[in-house]
């Protein structure tokens, strides 16, 4: 009982520095703002209005979908030290795999639904899971190797669609729209608020449990923390290695998939990479700090940042750039937030050292 | 907000306004800056509020369209075709406003939505007869952004219209690629430089902002280049043949005038019939155009004589984006 | 070196001023207070001991007296002269050297490269490689330690690598050198040729702190002794006029029983049954060229050798993390070819690795989360698909409390343990598996005499319940306190298989290092 | 196909150039224990200092020395974060790379009033090398170059040198490879990678200039497209070598300018985007398969964990 609260007190200051850290971020953002003759109270308005407001909250919906997804994409195998930074390619590979299936597959949304879903969830697992005998057999670090499968992935799928699944005389290299039966249905009044952030929450839910409830996630942590103590220990690091890059993956071609089945439902070369989904999602990820239970926080702020700072632009005239210069204060803000960390962690010893 | 309260016609006290969504963001790119120019010339005419919303990727148009629709202007202007799944939508949930789509049309088309296109590609075909009249070595080329079915507009016209004049004449289309397509000067220089080492002596630029570093390619004697939308023969001066030019100002202007005079609906081709397409060397101005076409008036003829075939259907010019 | 410091830190002192003192040094990490006011003083030309159990604070006083650590109350003297030390560049300059308890070599760089690191011969800042190499091979010749100083450091057996850190120190020419339990890697007669050197640096005028666990080596090679015991001078000590149970009795606060080893009934079918396992020979490595052995229920096997002898691949080999080029392991009469360690581990082996950071525990997690690996799909602690932190929790508060491991807690992090302890979590997690195979390596290094005479006890509890034990040691007292049957293995081969009644000191450390081969070369590549 | 000729060569001299800077400041903080990947923002920004400092002055060495100075004290941020306050590097790159991508499009717009592109007539570049004029190869292969390619090509021998052949180089490495072992032999661990971050920054500035006075003359948003990247997979590939560094750029810029070329006969535009990433995979798994056969021998279980560079950027606390 005793040992729960102290336990409680010592978390709750650490749970204060990533909140302390992003009111630091947004003063200096503040400070920004003002250099370039902006207000800071009408930027940050326009900005949560830009995000958050009744008109805007849809599309902040379906891109926080996204950027949780990939957050949860690179966080999976960050657990156990590995980086993912294919998330792009996995992304467009997941999604053309689903517009494939429901662009051929006549079927009803009963069954299209969750086939193409899955057939998503397969296209970025495949291509996930070919980093991992690279990294276990050849020793090409999965950073490495994710980052330069990342964008022939791209190119593939820009090919794909530009030839043999192209929309016939269409400007822009898109397939046709999908079938009705592979609309995500989306929740009343809404447009983009679909099934796919139920599926992403779920998933999120599960990787959330497997991490803290099961064998496999603390395998997953042991590799992460010591190579050799892993392999002393029996854990095939290999198949862990594979096993996490493919729910990666499968988490990425899942949000492909997600935005494919959304509005406008098809698949347009660059919708899915341009927006960024891919490295909103890893700060995300590096700024929950391995922990998956925050990262529909982490998530969360950045589909503010980044859409909010659309909206400011559109709103206050902000440029577009000062948006990133934004972010870009938030995240270096956040990853100094260790200073704060390592302060805190200090103090709690230092009491537990007291009762001692 | 001006509190504008009466829809349709601006009244006098708010002569009301428009809001132009771009599909990428305008800087550097010459159609984009063109068309909000013309933007720029009908609001000030009219005494319209203008605002620009610059989309950033295909997903930011959707949502730029339905803000744009909230703040309730008298057109909301989409350029390009890559709004087209956005304005087939949106204006049928919305049918007390208007619609101004530059560049393509939704299909079907709905009431509110007024269309204007061009036929670059009639005018591409023209400067593909000067290329092929003018080349030397018979290699001509293009430096094109992406290969997409819209720029493919540029790029396949150019080529016909070479061989039109002379079959032994042979294209190469480069494709500057990438992450950054549009600008990456760099890159479009190495390609630019590929195609002058092969001998190319003719070559069509149309990367946009990658245009900047062909251009050097062609000032330091590589090539006799062509430019795109706007009269760019200042970029390479004594390089530079001739423009493919598309008047999407007086385009967008013109049918922002018949929207708000209440002529809705339309789909407006412009073509060289139309004179909206053109090369600099069929302006009246082009003798201080500062570019190389103005001192060959014999090819300026043949050129006007294709450009008749063209107009009175002669001569067929195949649309690359036209399935 | 000299002309550097002119004047500073050698001057011609006293005689009777000591080469190094401390003064009521102060350390605290956190809650823990490693160091209490302690006082040491180094007589110039002594080798002066400082033993204590694990814990004791022995590594921390000799770092603050290297610049390491600063101490937060205290000082540290060099001839009588107060320094300032805010890091070993100041401790080097003042003419101190140190060699560390864990090894801080660079593994890419060369041994000469390591000797001669930010003191590279050459000029204008380039390195001189001839150099430094001729360097190395003359101070390794003059103090009798053999290396080859082009070779990769990471490719050299550990027992090379301390040879590397001794002449590391020796070539910045310390006049007060400090060597944090040099000697654990070490055979007898490296043993003994070291604390030759130690002598003759001392008899020239070095003063050398020699930190270490184990008696024999206090009475055997110094002139004074210090013990710690939790953070504090627990004796001051003349060795000449001291006892191995006197300095015991101060480092543990009580007098330690005689190893009591009675053998176990050796019964039945061999657990372990290796036979001509096979290895090539790698750079650094002797391979192993046909070993043979068996290990049956209440049987401790010892492997005695200098490290690097091929010990370490026998081990890999049974346990999977290595695969033989030839030959075979059988547990329980079945061929383990073809598993790898989950399955031989399922199979009922239980494995206590020698390298202890880099296999046997995981820095960065929690105590519990290092006591249950292995155990994380059983019950109670969990299933196939559940995994219950509560019970990680509560079985690792259970082992804790059952080996005495000192902790702030079962989820502390394992890097806040000192050595021993660490070990002490690595030996309860394996035999909480009550496998009938355990394969042992070095498990007392680095351990105090306290703790180790507790892990051997263990160990024989377990060889009293029937277990079978396969150890790898290269200390010849823990072999003859533990072991039923002694080999001896000396470049991949077993020189030696001894009973242990026959296992002397003399027997094994000739086994060890030369001779008695049953022939010469030709026999490595098998017959 | 001219694949071979000296035009080709120079070609790829000359795009790889920028990356090649990058790359050898990565390749340095790497052997001195600092994972730096912000290389795609520290060239955008000496890219766009280089072009304003031009642009203002008139003079192109102006510039070069301002890109150096700004990209300089840019990289003090990773200095600062990932060194000083031991932040994660990779967090603080993905904020330097935004930063540089967002601050660069800003100040376009505020300091020279352009959006987009920025190539006024006048704008001076740097100029092409003269005194390689006449001699037969050398001519063909840097005449039409700027000073600084031939730079970035020393540089990498001058890197390989230093890290190899000095004192400090060899301190350096020991400082990267296990930093308390540095430090306990007096090596001030922190101090070596600041300056080498710093130096890598300094090297980022030049190889932005040249992206953006040598390459071309011009600056536009987002101009490195991707070029950070392409030296943070160099820097992998070559295992932080210099020798290997200027190989595996030269390589990429191979294999992207056969791809223009290979463009011109038919093949996809996609094709070509993805052939210099898929060359320089296949080569990385060659080499790395004949290390990792090397090492196995050696040590099956560093082995297991070779595959893991971060393991040497976050050495795990032994005590
Ligand atoms: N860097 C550190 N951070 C926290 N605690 C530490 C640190 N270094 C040592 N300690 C603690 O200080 C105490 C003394 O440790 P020290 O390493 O000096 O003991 P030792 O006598 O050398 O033990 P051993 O024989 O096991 O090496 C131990 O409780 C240890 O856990
Ligand atoms: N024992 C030695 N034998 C030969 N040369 C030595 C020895 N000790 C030091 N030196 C040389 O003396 C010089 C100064 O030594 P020191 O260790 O102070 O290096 P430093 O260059 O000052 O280091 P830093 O630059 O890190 O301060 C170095 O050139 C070193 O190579
Ligand atoms: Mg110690
Ligand atoms: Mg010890």
């Amino acid at each position: 009982m005793s040992g729960l609260v102290a336990r409680l007190r010592l978390a709750a200051p650490a749970a204060l520095v990533p909140l302390g850290a992003v009111v630091v971020a947004l003063l200096v953002g503040a400070v920004v703002m003002a250099v370039a003759g902006v207000d800071p109270l009408r930027g940050y308005d326009a900005m949560v209005r830009g995000a958050l407001s009744v008109s805007n909250i849809d599309f902040a919906v379906a891109s926080f979908t996204a950027i949780l997804a990939m957050s949860l994409a690179f966080a999976v195998p960050a657990r156990m030290g590995e980086y993912n930074l294919g998330g792009d390619g996995q992304l467009a590979l997941g999604g053309i795999s689903a517009a494939v299936v429901a662009l051929y597959l006549p079927a009803p949304a009963i069954v299209l639904l969750p086939v193409c879903l899955v057939a998503g969830a397969l296209g970025g697992a495949a291509l996930a899971s070919v980093s991992a005998p690279l990294s276990t057999r050849a020793g090409v670090p999965v950073i490495i190797s994710t980052l330069l499968l990342s964008a022939p992935a791209v190119a593939l799928t820009s090919y794909l669609v530009r030839f043999p699944l192209a929309e016939r005389g269409s400007a822009v290299p898109q397939t046709s729209r999908l079938p009705d039966a592979a609309h995500l249905p989306s929740f009343p009044g809404t447009s983009y608020t679909n099934a796919g952030l139920v599926v992403v929450v779920l998933v999120l839910l599960l990787a959330v449990r497997v991490d803290s409830r099961t064998p496999v996630g603390y395998e997953i942590r042991v590799a992460g923390a010591n190579r050799g103590f892993a392999a002393y220990g029996g854990l095939s690091v290999p198949r862990l290695t594979l096993g996490t890059l493919v729910a990666a993956g499968a988490v990425a071609g899942l949000a492909g998939a997600i935005i494919v089945m959304s509005q406008p439902f098809r698949f347009i070369d660059d919708a899915l990479t341009a927006p960024g989904y891919t490295f909103a999602g890893i700060a995300a990820a590096l700024l929950a700090g391995g922990r998956p239970a925050l990262l529909p926080l982490t998530a969360a702020l950045f589909t503010v940042l980044t859409v909010g700072s659309a909206g400011m632009e559109r709103d206050v005239d902000v440029p577009r750039q000062l948006g990133q210069v934004l972010q870009a204060v938030v995240i270096l803000v956040l990853a100094l937030r260790v200073l704060a960390a390592r302060w805190v962690a200090r103090r709690a010893r230092d009491a537990v050292g007291g009762k001692v | 907000d001006s509190g504008s309260s009466g829809g349709g016609e601006g009244g006098e006290e708010s002569a009301g306004s428009i809001i132009v969504i771009t599909p990428n963001p305008v800087g550097g790119n010459n159609f984009l800056e063109l068309a909000v120019q013309g933007a720029e010339d009908v609001a000030e005419e009219k005494g319209l509020e203008l605002d620009v919303f610059e989309s950033t990727d295909p997903t930011s148009i959707q949502q730029n369209v339905e803000a744009a629709v909230r703040e309730k202007p008298d057109i909301v202007v989409g350029l390009s075709f890559s709004l087209q799944d956005a304005f087939a939508t949106v204006p049928l949930d919305n049918p007390d406003q208007q619609f101004l789509l530059v560049d393509g049309c939704p299909d079907p088309q709905p009431e509110n939505v007024t269309c204007a296109a061009f036929r670059e590609h009639e005018a591409a075909y023209l400067a593909g007869v000067e290329a092929g009249l003018l080349s030397e070595t018979k290699q001509i080329g293009v430096v094109a952004a992406l290969d997409t079915p819209f720029i493919r507009r540029w790029v396949d016209p150019f080529a016909a219209g070479a061989a039109s004049v002379d079959a032994t004449v042979t294209s190469t289309p480069l494709f500057v690629g990438g992450d950054n397509p549009f600008g990456d000067p760099a890159r479009g220089k190495a390609q630019a430089q590929v195609l002058a080492d092969q001998g190319a002596d003719q070559v069509l630029l149309a990367a946009s902002g990658s245009n900047v570093g062909a251009f050097e390619v062609a000032t330091a004697g590589g090539f006799q280049a062509y430019g795109v939308d706007v009269n760019e023969c200042a970029s390479a001066p004594g390089q530079v043949v001739d423009n493919v030019l598309k008047n999407v100002d007086v385009a967008l202007a013109g049918a922002v005038t018949e929207i708000l005079d209440g002529n809705t609906g339309g789909f407006q081709v412009y073509g060289l019939a139309e004179d909206g397409v053109g090369l600099t060397a069929l302006e009246d101005d082009v003798d201080s155009s500062g570019c190389l076409i103005a001192d060959r008036p014999d090819v300026i003829e043949q050129v006007r004589e294709v450009q008749e075939q063209i107009i009175d259907g002669t001569v067929t010019v195949d649309d690359p984006a036209a399935g | 070196m000299t002309d550097l410091h002119p004047d500073d830190a050698r001057p011609a002192a006293g005689a009777d001023t000591p080469a190094a003192e401390l003064r009521g040094i102060t350390k605290r990490f956190g809650p823990v207070l490693a160091v209490d006011g302690v006082d040491l003083v180094l007589e110039r030309g002594t080798v002066h001991a400082v033993v204590g159990e694990n814990g004791a604070g022995k590594s921390t006083l000799m770092s603050v007296l290297y610049g390491l650590q600063r101490p937060d109350a205290g000082a540290v003297l060099r001839n009588g002269r107060e320094l300032r030390l805010r890091s070993p560049l100041d401790a080097i300059d003042a003419g101190l050297g140190m060699v560390h308890q864990h090894f801080r070599l660079f593994g890419s760089l060369t041994v000469a490269e390591n000797v001669v690191y930010r003191a590279e011969p050459g000029r204008w800042g380039v390195y001189d490689r001839r150099a430094a190499e001729q360097r190395v091979t003359e101070l390794a010749g003059r103090f009798g330690l053999d290396v080859d100083p082009s070779a990769r450091v990471d490719t050299l057996p550990l027992g090379v690598r301390q040879r590397v850190e001794i002449l590391k120190a020796l070539h910045r020419q310390a006049e007060v050198l400090i060597l944090d339990e040099p000697t654990a890697v070490l055979t007898p007669g490296e043993v003994d040729s070291l604390f030759a050197v130690v002598r003759s640096m001392a008899a020239q005028g070095t003063t050398v702190a020699l930190v270490t666990h184990k008696v024999r080596e206090v009475l055997e090679a110094t002139d004074r002794v210090t013990v710690l015991r939790d953070g504090v001078v627990s004796a001051r000590l003349e060795t000449a006029r001291t006892t191995a149970g006197e300095i015991v009795e101060a480092m543990i606060g009580r007098g330690l029983k005689p190893a009591v080893n009675p053998r176990g009934a050796v019964s039945g079918e061999p657990v372990l049954e290796v036979s001509d396992l096979r290895l090539a020979a790698a750079p650094g490595a002797a391979g192993v060229h046909g070993v043979s052995l068996q290990v049956r229920p209440g049987e401790v096997v010892g492997i005695a050798g200098v490290s690097g002898n091929g010990q370490r691949e026998v081990v890999e080999s049974v346990l999977g993390l290595r695969s033989p080029d030839g030959g075979s392991v059988l547990l329980h009469g079945q061929d383990l070819a073809g598993l790898g360690v989950r399955e031989r581990r399922g199979r009922g082996i239980a494995y206590v690795p020698e390298d202890r950071p880099g296999m046997g525990t995981a820095a960065s997690l929690s105590v519990a989360d290092n006591l249950a690996l292995g155990h994380h799909r059983t019950p109670p602690l969990g299933s196939r698909a559940r995994l219950s932190p509560r019970a990680v929790r509560a079985q690792a508060g259970e082992l804790v409390r059952r080996l005495g491991v000192k902790t702030a807690g079962v989820n502390a992090p394992l890097a806040s343990l000192s050595g021993g302890n660490a070990q002490k979590v690595v030996l309860a997690r394996e035999l909480h598996h009550e496998a009938p195979l355990l394969v042992v390596e070095q498990p007392t290094q680095g351990v105090d005499v306290g703790a180790g005479e507790e892990i051997h006890r263990l160990l024989l509890d377990y060889r009293a319940r029937g277990g079978a034990v396969l150890l790898v040691s290269y200390e010849i007292s823990e072999l003859r306190a533990l072991a039923d049957r002694v080999l001896v293995m000396l470049d991949g081969v077993v020189t030696a298989d001894l009973d242990a009644a026959d296992a002397t000191e003399e027997v094994l450390g000739a086994a060890m290092v030369h001779a008695t081969r049953p022939d010469d070369g030709s026999s490595r590549a098998g017959s | 196909m001219d694949v071979f000729t000296l035009a080709f060569v120079a070609a790829v001299l000359t795009s790889s150039a920028p990356v090649l800077f990058a790359a050898l400041g990565s390749a340095l903080c790497g052997r001195a224990g600092v994972f730096n990947i912000a290389l795609e923002g520290q060239l955008l920004c000496g890219a766009f200092t280089a072009v304003a400092v031009s642009w203002w002055t008139g003079s192109a060495w102006a510039g070069v020395a301002a890109a150096v100075v700004t990209t300089t004290v840019f990289s003090g941020v990773l200095a600062l974060g990932a060194v000083s306050w031991r932040a994660d590097p990779i967090i603080v790159a993905v904020g330097m790379n935004l930063l540089a991508l967002g601050l660069t499009g800003f100040l376009l717009r505020e300091l020279l009033d352009a959006t987009g592109t920025f190539a006024p007539t006048g704008l001076a570049g740097l100029p092409d090398l003269d005194v390689f004029d006449g001699i037969p190869v050398l001519g063909a292969l840097l005449g039409g170059q700027t000073l600084l390619v031939p730079l970035a090509l020393l540089l990498a021998v001058a890197a390989s040198l230093w890290l190899n052949r000095t004192s400090t180089g060899l301190r350096l490495r020991g400082v990267g490879e296990h930093p308390e072992a540095a430090a306990s032999l007096g090596v001030s661990v922190t101090r070596y990678q600041h300056v080498t971050v710093l130096l890598a920054g300094a090297l980022c500035g030049l190889g932005g200039a040249q992206l953006s006075l040598g390459n071309v003359t011009a600056f536009t948003e987002n101009m490195t497209a991707g070029r950070g990247w392409v030296a943070v997979a160099a820097v992998m590939l070559a295992a932080n070598r210099p020798l290997l560094v200027l190989g595996a750029c030269l390589l990429f810029g191979a294999a992207e300018a056969w791809g223009f070329r290979l463009q011109g006969v038919g093949l996809p535009q996609q094709l070509t985007d993805a052939a210099p990433y898929l060359v320089t995979l296949i080569v990385l798994v060659a080499s790395r398969l004949r290390v990792r056969r090397r090492l196995r021998d050696v040590d099956p279980v560093a082995a297991v964990s070779a595959a893991h560079p971060e393991a040497v950027v976050h050495p795990e606390e032994t005590r």
